[in-house]
């Protein structure tokens, strides 16, 4: 019955979105490139979607589509946080020649 | 690589409209051997559930789960922006695929426009502009923080995967299912559907995040706007 | 005051509230330039606010022990706190004392504040108004916002118009007093709940909370949390270090205020909330409370002896005197207690007294120092004479003020053993050895405050700078006239005071005494029946706490 | 109308007797700068003497009062009491500012006020040249309110009032040069001295209140009233026999004599009185000699029905008395500075009195009192014409008999009232110091305070025998050394005698000096029908002192025990002829001067007892050594070691100092880098789940209500344990593979008893590990109506 390859339930779905997810950390975590970081936790927004959409489904009945909703909310704001930081990137870029994190130590101590 | 990673995201492009096509029509037959229902003139709700076994569906799971996957691994390992950008043009693919898999339409189609489309431009716009071939290795500094991160990152995902798998699932038989025909019948997940129901119930919500994307677009207008000089420290008023 | 009609006085005390606060907004909407203006405002407020605040006697019923003049609204309904205020006995001094030294320190130190006039003056209505809420307030939750009030003017008194280590002072001073009340916090919370279970609704309305019998070991607990906020405030010997600093820091009007009114608040707030609400938590502790009182008085007076800074020794003569009224208070009986609330105002006389004439020295030869003086007198006869009043008030001179509040705290103790509560006959151990030691006290005061005297007054005027001293000039004179006669008359004429502040003592100890002694759970406090609602809310304060039914 | 409900301005005519001189001294002190000395000096006199004539009146007056028709005079019947307001009152406390006059207090106010007059006359000359003028009239008259309000007090409380008012102004009147640091020392030291004495007066107070519930002198004079009585058993808290026969007392008495040590300069506080000699020489007179330094005895005296009751703080009082006599009779030998000897032998006079307090001779004591009030000041005063009319010669150490000699011819009236005051004080018949210390040293002899034997009054007498002789010589080489003999300095030849207030004022006291003596004739049967003039004092005293020892409840013994006059003349001869001997000696030594003798013997036999007698047998040193260092070195060491860096240095900074290391740490982590923030939560959000898997130990309770048992698994916290697949075997096998991918049971079930084996089992199958655990639990078998819940104690096998 648990066979992991052709039954495909949702929990390979949430399992896929916590992998995007923590993927998502790993990059934030280890890249100190600030268009990488922002870039991952682009991905871990989609996860969060996928896992969204995945419950969503799970309890599907009737007009239960507050998850999409959400989902779209999502979809905005990750749209508004890319356009944000971007554009701090490309002021910082501006500023100190690099969008190496570590550097950006002015507001530090 | 870059090639991969093209391949990739250009496979992916493929194949989310592939699946879109592929979605059932409400009561065709789908992948997967169909049990046939009595005579769709008394028509039960339960009559065209799918059990989800289907070798197909499970193949393209498979396939776009891992192209997802790869795609984000790329992202974080590659050092070239512009590959690093396409890895996540991939994965984003991707997900709109598994959004289709789960059926939402409208929102892998979103998917596709705003991520797939507007970000991704926006991240290969900034790359342009900077300019600026990331000669950064991965983070040598820190390695504390790397290993213990990694190794507690690894740990999660072993623990997550352990335990969602054995997540009891409320109606498992449904998954990967078609909606069931129900009130809303088969336009779950529709542009219709979704389009109701974001703005009847979801209305306070909708305008919230215009409201957000425009302060964004202003705030991003007034933070990236070139300054009179480059100076050091008026470059830094900016941060 | 017979102009006043007669609205039954509930408005005096919101009254004496609000006018040091109007006070403090009228000067800081003055121009910065105009420091005679501002001193004169904050000067007229504050003898307004005092002689309103004479406006309480035309309503006060000396007869009466409870409280008076009760003002009470609504404040935080969910929180169920009102802003309700009144006096007693033992209270309406205290307010008076702050009342009158207020405009006595402001015309005192008229001249010596140069920088920032206009928020200094501000600074002080601001804490007169936190003091007098202080003292007024009969919720916990107004007791403890103006107790936090009082903090922060002070705190700037100190940090911005101070000596040279001011900062170190000013943050040590706030430290000390935050770590206590703290804690004080956390028990009012567990006061709080607890009295909220038993009654049955959610209030920090004091009467109320004081009808409550608390558990015993919750009472244990929070009598040490109370009683460490308001040992640090006294200050009790271990926790006294801030007050030299502060004082030596502060400057003049600062260390007559702090000295003259700010001490009190750890003596009345024993009084007024520690022992009326753990009682039994008071008897565990007082034997300790006690020792340190006496330690106090004895290593106070040592170590003043050992200062060369004249505001040095002034300040820990304080903690030496302060000893006294916490001795008094843990004798709890009618006698120790009145001694240390007498004791109290004539401390604020004297002491505020001592720290203005320092003021006058300091604005005259700008040093501290007991070796730069010396043949004061022969330049400044008057001075020196108002001032050898307010040192033997301060010693305890008999027929002055300061005598009577030293003797009552000491003969209090001394017969304590007569006045114990029935069923702890030895919750203070030694009362007699205690008052013998404390006794001592007198024999130090004298040492360490005459010997301060010789070296500043008599001697030879051999320093040049000390050759030109001009004596005191119109107002000071004023201001220490207006003192020597409030230290004269509150040592020939005490009884008119302790006879209005009797019923209220009378009080607080027979509500002490009677729940100490309730035999139900003066033995068995640890049942959970004796936190029991007592009387119902609608009880007097004179309810008998908890009268339990396990 | 009788003096009883007399009052001035509401006030009662009491209290006016002080309020005389304290309104002078108001006066003189705040506004006495802008009059004219002349002004000053008139008002001061004024209101001394306004009180004299007032105290005058209102005592003979009482003469002639009968309360309620009695047979005997006002001051038969123990005087009066007047009520100015209520000082103090705190519940059973009370403490009215009362004055009592009767015939006690009656012989002070007199003695004080009138030679307080002539004092202040006197001191207008003297002092006449000094800028403090006005000053030193104002701590005069200061001075005289608060004695008379001292000896006026009709309790302990207003008695404490004068008592340290008079520390007070004797503090400001010694320092009163205060330019001079060493007066101002001797200020604070006399200050402070007799603080040490009041802490002990403070505790007696507060010991008899406690004890007798009252301080008022009528109250404790008859207890009865109040239901007590020195010796009840009964006294203490809650009738806890605290203090047996006769402790109370004891401790009460012994306590106030110390303060009377203090105030009176015996033994061991005597030590501020010579140095007091810095004050002005009438102010020595007054308060160093006439007034304040007897308020000791005046208070044994006051309380004498209760020192009655105590042999043993009698005991205690005579015998410091007599080595206090002794002592200081033995430093005034070799004192050279006229003032010290002065001092020295009121030092000894007052030791004198104590003894006779001591042994129940109350009104000896106030005899002695009286007639040292008057030669003694008469000396002082007579002092401080010497060293003013060497002073005008020009002397720079006016004080120092040493450069004296010969003043007889420069400074005759001054001479003869010294001449006088010195066969006073000497005792030589027929002045007045001869009644008075015949009184002591008779009353002595004949002493036998209860359970003490007889050669214990014997012994005091022999004592006080030698301090006499003492007395003599060093009075008498005093005498000789100031005006016998030729001038032994320039200074001398120029001196001269001083202006008409002084030497009236000499005049005076020296008079009274000579016939004071006759009010208390010796006790001599011869003189038994005499008229009731002959022993004035005793008759007039009795009402107010106790007059028998107390030895047992209920019964008492007299304590003037009349002895036979010819023991009583005996001993009259062996003290005049003591006197006498003591003048020839000194005439024999000092006559011309200090003679060749002189210092054979200084330097010969008597080298070393010269050199202690001049060291003032080195008690300063002593005490510097034993209180003053120590003291001083307590001080430092407390402040220094304990406050600055035991409490501030390691408590209170050393506390701010660990947190701030709590902060450099946070800082570690702090450090603004995302990332690292990052690693924390994930490191945290892995230990979350690590935590929430380490206890997981299946298990399950047996419930059994009568028949039913209900069944409860516990499957341990964590997601593996809510993942967790059960299934019960009721038959206790503990076979879990049977049940593979068989549905999960419930948590909870209910069987009933027959159903179960003996034991039953649960298979747990954990879905993350991916194991199977195994509980096996007995069920209970008997049927209790309800069994308490059996948990934990679980087999757990892998």
């Amino acid at each position: 019955m648990n066979d992991i390859l052709f039954d495909v339930g949702y929990g390979h779905f949430l399992v896929l979105s916590a992998v995007l997810f923590l993927i998502g950390v790993a990059g934030v975590l280890i890249r100190r490139n600030a268009l990488i970081m922002l870039m991952s936790v682009e991905l871990m927004l989609n996860a969060g979607n996928i896992a969204l959409l995945a419950f969503s489904r799970m309890w599907a009945d009737e007009a239960a589509l507050s998850a999409h909703t959400f989902a779209l909310i999502v979809i905005g704001v990750a749209a508004a946080e890319a356009s944000v930081g971007l554009a701090i990137v490309v002021a910082v870029f501006r500023g100190r020649r690099t969008i190496d994190v570590d550097k950006l130590t002015t507001l530090r101590h | 690589m870059k090639i991969y990673a093209l391949l990739v995201a250009f496979a992916m492009a493929l194949g989310a409209p592939a699946i879109a096509t592929a979605q059932p029509a409400p009561q065709a037959q789908h992948f997967g051997d169909v049990r046939t229902g009595p005579p769709a003139a008394s028509y039960s709700p339960h009559d065209d559930i799918v059990d989800g076994h289907g070798m197909g569906m499970a193949l393209l799971f498979w396939a776009f789960a891992i192209a997802t996957v790869v795609g984000a691994i790329f992202v974080i390992s590659r050092r070239n922006l512009i590959a690093a950008a396409m890895g996540m043009v991939g994965s984003f693919m991707g997900v709109a695929a598994i959004y289709m898999l789960l059926y939402a339409r409208f929102l892998a189609v979103v998917q596709m426009l705003v991520y797939a489309g507007a970000i991704m431009v926006l991240f290969v716009f900034v790359i342009m502009i900077l300019n600026r071939p990331e000669d950064e290795p991965v983070a040598p500094t820190g390695h504390v923080g790397q290993v213990v991160g990694g190794l507690a990152i690894l740990y999660l995902i072993g623990r997550l995967v352990m335990v969602l798998w054995t997540v009891e699932l409320p109606n498992k038989a449904a998954a990967l299912a078609a909606p069931r025909a129900t009130a809303l019948g088969h336009a779950w997940g529709s542009v219709n559907a979704v389009g109701t129901d974001l703005f009847n119930g979801g209305l306070f919500p909708f305008e919230a995040i215009s409201i957000l994307l425009l302060v964004a677009v202003v705030g991003a207008i007034a933070i990236a706007r070139p300054l009179s000089e480059d100076s050091n420290d008026e470059g830094t008023k900016g941060v | 005051m017979s102009a006043i009609p007669n609205l039954g006085g509930g408005f005096v005390l919101p009254l004496i509230l609000a006018l040091p606060i109007l006070g403090a907004i009228f000067v800081m909407c003055t121009p910065k330039t105009e420091g005679p203006l501002q001193r004169g405002l904050g000067l007229a407020f504050s003898t307004i606010t005092f002689l309103v605040s004479l406006g309480m006697f035309r309503y006060f019923n000396a007869a009466d022990g409870g409280m008076q003049l009760v003002f009470d609204a609504e404040w935080i309904p969910g929180l169920g706190a009102h802003f309700k205020t009144g006096v007693d006995g033992i209270s309406i001094f205290l307010v008076v004392l702050t009342t009158f030294m207020m405009p006595i320190t402001l015309l005192g130190t008229k001249r010596s504040i140069e920088k920032y006039p206009r928020e200094f003056v501000a600074a002080m209505l601001v804490l007169e108004a936190g003091m007098l809420g202080a003292f007024v307030a009969t919720d916990l939750f107004l007791f403890y916002v103006s107790w936090e009030v009082m903090l922060i003017p002070m705190y700037l008194l100190i940090g911005i118009w101070g000596g040279q280590r001011r900062l170190y002072a000013s943050i040590k001073f706030v430290i000390y007093t935050m770590v206590g009340s703290l804690l004080m916090l956390v028990a009012i919370f567990y006061v709080y709940v607890k009295a909220g279970q038993a009654l049955g609704t959610y209030t920090t309305d004091l009467e109320k909370l004081a009808s409550v019998s608390y558990p015993w070991q919750g009472q244990i607990w929070c009598f040490a949390a109370f009683a460490l906020a308001f040992a640090i405030k006294v200050p009790l010997f271990p926790l006294h270090t801030w007050l030299p600093d502060a004082h030596v820091e502060a400057p003049t009007a600062g260390s007559v205020i702090l000295a003259g009114v700010l001490l009190k608040f750890g003596i009345y707030g024993f009084l007024r909330y520690a022992i009326p609400l753990f009682p039994h938590g008071a008897v565990v502790w007082a034997p300790a409370l006690a020792v340190l009182a006496v330690i106090g008085i004895i290593y106070g007076a040592l170590v003043a002896f050992a200062q060369d800074d004249v505001k040095k020794l002034v300040a820990y003569s304080s903690v030496s005197h302060l000893g006294f009224c916490m001795l008094g208070v843990v004798a709890l009986n009618t006698m120790g207690v009145e001694g240390s609330i007498y004791a109290m105002l004539s401390h604020g006389l004297t002491t505020g007294g001592l720290f203005l004439g320092i003021g006058v020295l300091y604005e005259r030869r700008h040093t501290r120092r007991l070796a730069e003086y010396g043949g004061i007198w022969k330049q400044m006869p008057i001075f020196s004479g108002l001032f050898l009043i307010i040192v033997m008030g301060s010693a305890g001179l008999p027929a002055l003020s300061g005598f009577i509040g030293e003797f009552f705290t000491i003969f209090g103790t001394f017969v304590a053993g007569d006045t114990f509560p029935v069923n702890h006959p030895t919750f203070l151990p030694a009362v007699r050895l205690l008052a013998a030691l404390a006794a001592t006290g007198v024999i130090l005061g004298a040492v360490y405050l005459l010997f301060m005297y010789q070296k500043v007054f008599f001697g030879k005027l051999d320093t040049a700078k000390n050759g030109k001293l001009p004596d005191l000039r119109g107002h000071e004179l004023a201001v220490f006239v207006l003192l020597c006669a409030g230290i004269l008359v509150g040592g020939l004429f005490p009884r008119p005071l302790m006879h209005a502040m009797e019923p209220a003592v009378d009080k607080f100890i027979g509500d002490f005494n009677k729940h100490v002694d309730e035999p139900d759970c003066g033995a068995h406090l640890y049942l959970e029946g004796c936190n029991a609602p007592s009387r119902q809310a609608s009880a007097t304060a004179t309810a008998p706490k908890g009268d339990h039914k396990p | 109308m009788d003096p009883q409900s007399l009052t001035f301005l509401g006030l009662p005519a009491l209290l006016w007797i002080p309020l005389l001189p304290l309104i002078g001294a108001a006066f003189n002190l705040i506004l006495g700068r802008y009059f004219s000395k002349a002004t000053v000096g008139t008002v001061a006199v004024a209101a001394v003497f306004g009180a004299c004539v007032l105290a005058g009146i209102l005592v003979f007056w009482g003469l002639f009062q009968h309360p309620n028709d009695a047979p005997q005079a006002l001051w038969q019947t123990g005087g009066y009491t007047q009520t100015a307001w209520n000082w103090l009152e705190v519940g059973s406390f009370k403490a009215p500012l009362a004055l009592h006059l009767d015939s006690l207090s009656a012989v002070m106010i007199l003695i004080i006020t009138f030679v307080g007059t002539w004092i202040h006359i006197y001191s207008t000359g003297y002092m006449a040249h000094d800028p403090g003028f006005a000053r030193y009239f104002g701590y005069l008259n200061l001075f005289t309110g608060a004695m008379l309000i001292l000896v006026l007090a009709a309790n302990l409380p207003v008695m404490f009032i004068g008592w340290e008012g008079v520390g007070l102004c004797s503090f400001l009147l010694i320092g009163f040069w205060y330019e001079n640091d060493a007066y101002a020392y001797a200020g604070r030291k006399a200050f402070v001295v007799n603080r040490i004495g009041d802490f002990a007066f403070l505790l007696g107070m507060f010991l008899l209140f406690w004890a007798v519930k009252s301080l008022d002198f009528a109250d404790l004079d008859n207890l009865a009233a109040h239901g007590a009585t020195y010796h009840d058993t009964t006294w203490g808290p809650h009738g806890s026999q605290v203090w047996e026969h006769e402790h109370l007392t004891a401790a009460a008495g012994i306590l106030l004599f110390i303060g009377a040590c203090g105030k009176s300069a015996q033994l061991p506080l005597f030590v501020w009185l010579p140095d007091a000699m810095a004050g002005p020489t009438p102010v020595s007179a007054l308060i160093h000699a006439a007034t304040m330094v007897t308020a000791g005895v005046y208070m044994v005296c006051r309380l004498s029905f209760m020192y009655v009751t105590s042999t043993t703080a009698m005991v205690v009082i005579a015998t410091v008395g007599l080595l206090t006599a002794l002592v200081a009779a033995f430093i005034a030998f070799a004192q050279t500075d006229l003032k010290k000897v002065l001092a020295y032998s009121t030092v000894s006079q007052l030791g004198f009195m104590f003894v006779a307090a001591g042994v129940g001779a109350f009104p000896a004591a106030i005899f002695h009192l009286g007639t040292h009030a008057f030669f003694k000041a008469c000396l002082f005063l007579g002092a401080g014409s010497v060293m003013h009319g060497m002073e005008h010669g020009g002397s720079k150490t006016p004080g120092d008999i040493t450069t004296m000699g010969g003043l007889r011819k420069h400074l005759p009236i001054t001479r003869i009232t010294f001449l006088i005051s010195c066969l006073a004080i000497t005792g030589i018949f027929p002045f007045s110091g001869f009644f008075s210390k015949d009184e002591i040293l008779g009353s002595d002899w004949t002493a036998h305070p209860p359970g003490w034997p007889d050669w214990y009054g014997k012994l005091l007498w022999g004592g006080l025998l030698i301090a006499a002789l003492g007395t003599a010589l060093y009075m008498w080489r005093l005498y000789f050394l100031v005006f016998g003999g030729n001038e032994r300095s320039e200074e001398a030849k120029h001196a001269h005698e001083s202006p008409a207030s002084m030497t009236s004022a000499l005049a005076i006291l020296a008079f009274f000096a000579t016939v004071i003596g006759f009010i208390g004739l010796p006790h001599l049967r011869m003189l038994e029908h005499a008229p009731g003039a002959v022993h004035a004092l005793w008759t007039w005293l009795a009402p107010s002192v106790a007059s028998s020892w107390y030895v047992a409840p209920g019964q008492t013994m007299p304590i003037a025990s009349e002895g036979a006059d010819s023991t009583t003349l005996a001993l009259m001869v062996g003290a005049l002829s003591v006197g006498v001997l003591g003048i020839l000696a000194a005439w024999g030594l000092y006559g011309r001067g200090p003679s060749k003798t002189v210092d054979r013997l200084v330097d010969g036999p008597l080298h070393d007892a010269y050199v202690a007698s001049k060291n003032k047998l080195w008690f300063d040193e002593v005490y510097d050594v034993i209180v003053v260092r120590p003291f001083k070195l307590l001080a430092r060491g407390l402040f220094e070691i304990v406050d600055r860096f035991i409490i501030d240095t390691v408590a209170v900074n050393g506390a701010a100092f660990v947190v701030g290391l709590f902060g450099r740490l946070a800082r570690w982590f702090q450090n603004g880098q995302v990332q690292r923030y990052l690693v924390g939560v994930i490191v945290g959000a892995a230990a979350v789940f690590l935590v929430t898997d380490c206890h997981h130990h299946p298990s399950f309770d047996i419930t059994r209500t009568g028949d039913s048992i209900s069944l409860r698994a516990e499957t341990g916290a964590g997601v593996a344990g809510s993942g967790a697949k059960l299934h019960w075997h009721l038959d206790g096998s503990t076979d879990c593979s049977v049940d593979k991918d068989k549905p999960g049971d419930p948590a909870e079930l209910t069987v009933r008893a027959g159903d179960t084996g003996a034991n039953v089992t649960l298979c747990v199958e954990d879905p993350v590990e991916k194991k199977t655990l195994v509980v096996t639990r007995r069920v209970p078998d008997a049927p209790e109506p309800t069994a308490p819940a059996v948990s934990g104690g679980n087999e757990v096998k892998p």
